[in-house]
């Protein structure tokens, strides 16, 4: 039992966090070429992938450790979607990821369909002779990937296509979090198969690993917004003195604090879990809690800050709707609530 | 003790029903309902019909142009006109600016400017927060210097919704630095158009514009627009958040909200069922729906106070507070309900641009209502300072 | 529309509150026949029933009233059990009352089984011949009655009947309130049928105002309560001042103040609904809101005591044990959360 | 990283399991997880048990007679016992006192006190709390007057749990009125069979009797019974008050409840199905559990830390906070779950005498221990005070 870092982790987790600081030195809040590459410079994409497929580490741990240094500064680049989600996809069915972890190639999962809500074998997208029909929803940074990877029902399996962004009709629209989202529609579009049977299981353990790069984005993100709210409180005045005295004020950060901590050791349980035997209660366990953490953080963090916290141009903006948005990918609080009673205490 | 509307009070809510029925432009409601901004224009439209009928000025006496209504025919119109989603009436001439002409006006002021709320002729907009006063607002420094028949102002307010509509301003200014922060202060009507006046939008966390910085440059106003004597304004100021705290429950606006929140819930798939048939969601809106039922008849007895001719006390705290968490939650649970369409955010598309989500209608307002809406419990008196209230008058600690 | 009491509401409220200062100026926390007999004297009892069964009220605001009051003083006298379940019952199928409303009769009603939880159709009890034989549980005041009503299956009809004590087994012990309650086993027991066909819906509308009474019961428990604290905080000091004077103190009271109104409204709803067409939905909604109000108002006002309010001594402990169990007759917050879900969302 | 225990740590939580596999008597573990309350000889014999094992001082250095064990290997253990429902170690001596004595006594103290604490020859109980200093201990009344050789002692102490067993008490005395309130604060062993010393038994909420006042009148203790230095008490309580808080998050015993209410909640029929099966019941324990689970790994982060040489800080404050909240939801669930069965109160059915309710054995306690355990968030420094510590020192508020 270890909570330390090794010295590789911490020198990854240095080098980035001293990049970042200086990348979003003035806060940026769409996606930005120059930091994907410089991202794809110093490694980090590599970081998200095994050795065997070309990157040097994949592990839960530094999914949880790369996604919450970008949490911290509320970054928007599509790493979730290119490097966890679709990128694992890729290297899981043996495809090549050279150019992905270069920086080169950025990939979308275009996955949910209308009405499929959070259930990630509810597809409807038919393939026949290789040719996809379809509708996809909401797909995060469609617009900017280079190829997308699509589902698709052949017959009764569900299997995974690239397939060309230009070949498809989409339909684009900003996010709350920063970036784009685009719904798609296919309509007898050429694709290409990725690797063999049934996806789902494989579907399953990407969104897996997805879920914790983004439970550990908002973890960063709630840190993040803290410490601004904690600054917030030491400076502003009211009735004569820093707001931060009021002692109402203390023992809602207090609880915070408290509550941020639990969701660190939630980050926690699932990057040691995520490839192992428990990890669907993990997934279960560790969205259900970040999502009620989230939502106190970003209420509580607006409420104490008052009306400054409620303007756009005001940092806390970005990172409120960022986090906000956690909730609506890969299963809410309460969709994670039911799998864990299902899994847990049923 | 009976829970039953008098015969005269089911009559006037029917009457009520069916001028809204005639009169309400489905245009209007429309737009409402779907939680689409609406124009100048359309405000203007609304109140032109309301005040056509004679119905725009719920809470004023017969003799200045208003209807006369007791709290209990203007929580009867309220519920109504919510229900039928009209527009909300502008509040700041109406509600606010009007009642303290009445109390604390010259025959003069009130002569001059209660017409011209009522014709729609001034659109008013309130400057009370400054930047550093939210809360506190005794701690307020935009200044206001008498010279001859002139006061000269300067200054900063913040947070002034609809400013930019607006022709007129009524302001909160200090004239004296003596004494007690609350005095010193003065109540003073500005005109926008006066030299030195700017406005700048604030764009806010959900990407709408509503609310505005107002700058003051040596603006010169005339002395006549002060309201009562100078260094009261403090008396007038509270006597206004009083009066703005009517209705300040939002029982109807919680009660559509609810509405709206079952619909979706209805509509929204969730696995092989109905969001609503998913227990743990289900249960989240039994929750609101019980807690929105007894604060409602919480309201009801403090507007049947109100209507015996009892003053509203550190009730309206309560139901201030009360209502807005839950009207928040009702927002959250709304947001959450739409899923993964919570993610788009089309400030076009809210206006009816281009490239809309692929998205149900009801799905675009969620996040923007959700995030908008968290300025509940911060204005008009924070959550915090509504405790402190409390704690204060009925608990006497 | 109408908040006020009427002259005489106000009159019954005066003299009883007068009366129960007086009585309760010692504090009882066992039934007194003393206080029964005065409360039978000054009309308690009569009031809980309509003119034609020989009472003078009997609508849901008189119900309120009483019990408020005497929640107010915690008092444990088996007035729900006798006035409102049981007697309500008799009084619905044509008995006499009488004797109750002059105090000389106490009643308990013999209904919940073993296993049987909150269902109150759920009954496994048999009548052959007119005898009965079968278990009932935690039938509170039980041994302090003169006749039992007893709830038994004849065929699938539920019926009741008039059971004399002394000829069933019981088992006696303390109820965490005050009083006591029995377990009881019948075994052939001779019994006299009140009513005629089934009894399920008389059974439901007793157990509807029982409910109300108890929800009232809570409300003014819950406001001796926030009294006794509101006092505590004014005279304890902890580190140089009064506990009051802290604003995290003060803002926890506000809440419950409000949480408390809340209570009562619900207590309105109920009250002007218990005998209507919307009944059911409004028994829910009024148990449930209780039940969550009255754990937050119990712990909260422990918790502000601290330890003086651990003790059994303070007046504070018998009140909060009242409380406390409101949540475990006719339903509990969770059983009536989804009764109410039933009714009204779904 | 990593969450995996070593081989070693494997070993030894194999051994610990053999070991009360063996030696924990059945007549014990019953009681224990029937939530019996544990007679004074109960305690005893399971302290001979551990003792003769060598097990009994797991937070002791080698050097007094204790186990030796690091941070992990203490958490292991109580793990295990806690998990096997073996009786809690009963703490005044051993966790408490047995700490300062080795830290700040005189080798005189340590040889005499430490030895006869393990052979369970003495039963300590601690006086520090008083009537009107609770969270707020330096205000503390209780004085020792120095009398030659002699201290001569007088005033009150409260909420002294188990006084009605022991034959020793350390108290916290006010030696001096000068300076700071923490300052003449002095610690002192007093014998209760004294003259002048009184054990008035307090009832509690639950019907229980745990805890007891303590009064001195005109007691004499030998001044060679003084710890440390005179007036430096406030220190030596300080540094109890923090080893008091290892396992403060109570995981050990949150686990054991959360398996006990599942347990009920299969066992309870709501309706048709199973109380587990109804989704409501279901989500509340779920989410218990799922803190739980999180509550858990923020624990193991710091018994590691520990491990590592690293001081407890306020994390300790974090752990007994959500540990009680934890604890308390779970005792609370407990009490719903076994529905009407809440309503008997058996204080002397828990005793195994006459009379006990119909109801199933599993719902006996359930009320008391939800009475009783509303104490873990006022003792131990209540839950405030916690928060305010985690304030200003986490986020120097």
């Amino acid at each position: 039992m270890n909570f330390e870092l090794s010295d590789e982790a911490r020198m990854l987790q240095d080098g980035l966090r001293r990049y970042l600081a200086d990348a979003y030195a003035r806060p940026l809040r769409e996606p930005s070429d120059t930091v994907w590459a410089g991202l794809a410079e110093m490694g980090v994409i590599g970081a998200l992938f095994p050795e065997e497929a070309g990157g040097f580490g994949g592990t839960g741990w530094d999914i949880a450790l790369v996604f919450e240094e970008l949490g911290r500064v509320g970054s928007p680049e599509p790493l979730l979607d290119t490097g966890v989600l679709s990128g694992g996809l890729v290297a899981a069915a043996g495809g090549d990821v050279e150019a992905v972890i270069a920086g080169g190639t950025r990939l979308a999962f275009a996955h949910g369909e209308p009405g499929g809500r959070y259930d990630p074998t509810r597809v409807d997208t038919r393939v026949e002779d290789g040719r996809l029909t379809g509708r996809k929803a909401v797909v995060a940074h469609a617009t900017s990937a280079d190829e997308l990877l699509v589902s698709a029902r052949e017959g009764e399996a569900l299997t995974l296509w690239r397939v060309d962004p230009d070949a498809v009709e989409m339909h684009d629209y900003p996010m709350t979090g920063g970036g784009f989202a685009a719904d798609i529609v296919l309509n007898d579009t050429p694709g290409e198969r990725l690797g063999e049977g049934d996806a789902t299981e494989a579907i399953v353990q990407a969104q897996a690993r997805a879920t914790l790069a983004l439970c550990a984005e908002a973890l960063g993100l709630m840190e993040r917004i803290r410490a601004l709210t904690t600054d917030y409180l030491k400076t502003r005045k009211q009735f004569g003195r820093p707001i931060g005295t009021f002692q109402v004020l203390q023992h809602r950060m207090a609880d915070l604090l408290i509550e941020i901590e639990q969701a660190r050791s939630a980050v926690v349980n699932l990057a040691g879990n995520v490839d192992g035997p428990d990890r669907d209660r993990h997934v279960a366990a560790t969205k259900n809690l970040i999502g009620e953490v989230a939502r106190l953080v970003a209420e509580e963090a607006i409420q104490m800050h008052g009306g400054i916290g409620m303007t756009d141009e005001y940092e806390l903006s970005h990172l409120v709707r960022r986090l906000t948005m956690v909730d609506h990918r890969f299963g809410d609080t309460l969709y994670h609530l039911e799998r864990f009673i299902r899994l847990a205490v049923a | 003790m009976n829970l039953d509307y008098t015969d005269d009070q089911k009559a006037f809510r029917q009457e009520v029903r069916e001028f809204l029925a005639a009169e309400l432009p489905a245009r209007l409601s429309d737009k409402v309902r779907a939680g689409q901004a609406l124009s100048k224009a359309d405000h203007e439209e609304w109140h032109a019909i309301l005040n056509a009928r004679g119905w725009l000025a719920g809470n004023w006496p017969k003799e200045f142009g208003g209807t006369g209504w007791d709290a209990v025919e203007r929580h009867i119109f309220e519920e109504e006109t919510t229900a039928a989603h009209a527009p909300r009436i502008v509040p700041f001439g109406l509600h606010m600016l009007g009642p303290v002409l009445q109390k604390f006006g010259s025959k003069a002021q009130q002569d001059h400017w209660l017409p011209r709320i009522l014709s729609g002729e001034d659109w008013w907009c309130q400057g009370y927060s400054e930047p550093g006063a939210g809360s506190d607002l005794a701690s307020l420094k935009c200044e206001a210097v008498r010279d001859e028949d002139h006061y000269v102002v300067n200054g900063q307010k913040t947070w002034t919704t609809l400013g930019q509509h607006a022709n007129m301003i009524f302001c909160l200014v200090r004239t004296s630095k003596e004494g007690k922060p609350q005095e010193g202060i003065s109540f003073l009507l500005i005109d926008m158009e006066s030299p030195g006046v700017e406005v700048r939008p604030i764009t806010l966390l959900d990407g709408g514009v509503e609310v505005n910085e107002v700058w003051f440059s040596d603006v010169r106003v005339p002395a006549e627009n002060l309201v009562g004597d100078e260094n009261k304004g403090w008396t007038y100021a509270k006597y206004l958040l009083t009066h703005e705290r009517t209705n300040i429950a939002g029982v109807g606006f919680a009660n559509a909200g609810l509405q709206s929140l079952k619909r979706i819930a209805r509509a929204e798939r969730d696995g092989d069922r109905a969001l609503i048939e998913n227990p743990h969601f289900a249960a989240r809106i039994a929750r609101v729906e019980i807690d929105l039922m007894a604060m409602a008849t919480t309201n009801l007895r403090v507007v049947s106070a109100a209507a015996a001719g009892q003053a509203p006390g550190p009730e309206s705290s309560m139901l201030k507070l009360k209502g807005t968490v839950i009207r928040q939650e009702i927002n959250a649970l709304t947001k959450a309900a739409v899923g993964p369409w919570a993610i788009p955010f089309q400030s076009e598309a809210l206006e009816g641009a281009n490239e809309p989500s692929a998205g149900p209608d009801y799905a675009m307002p969620a996040t923007r209502t959700y995030l908008n809406n968290r300025k509940l419990s911060i204005y008009g008196g924070s959550n915090e300072v509504q405790r402190s209230i409390i704690a204060k008058t009925m608990l006497e600690l």
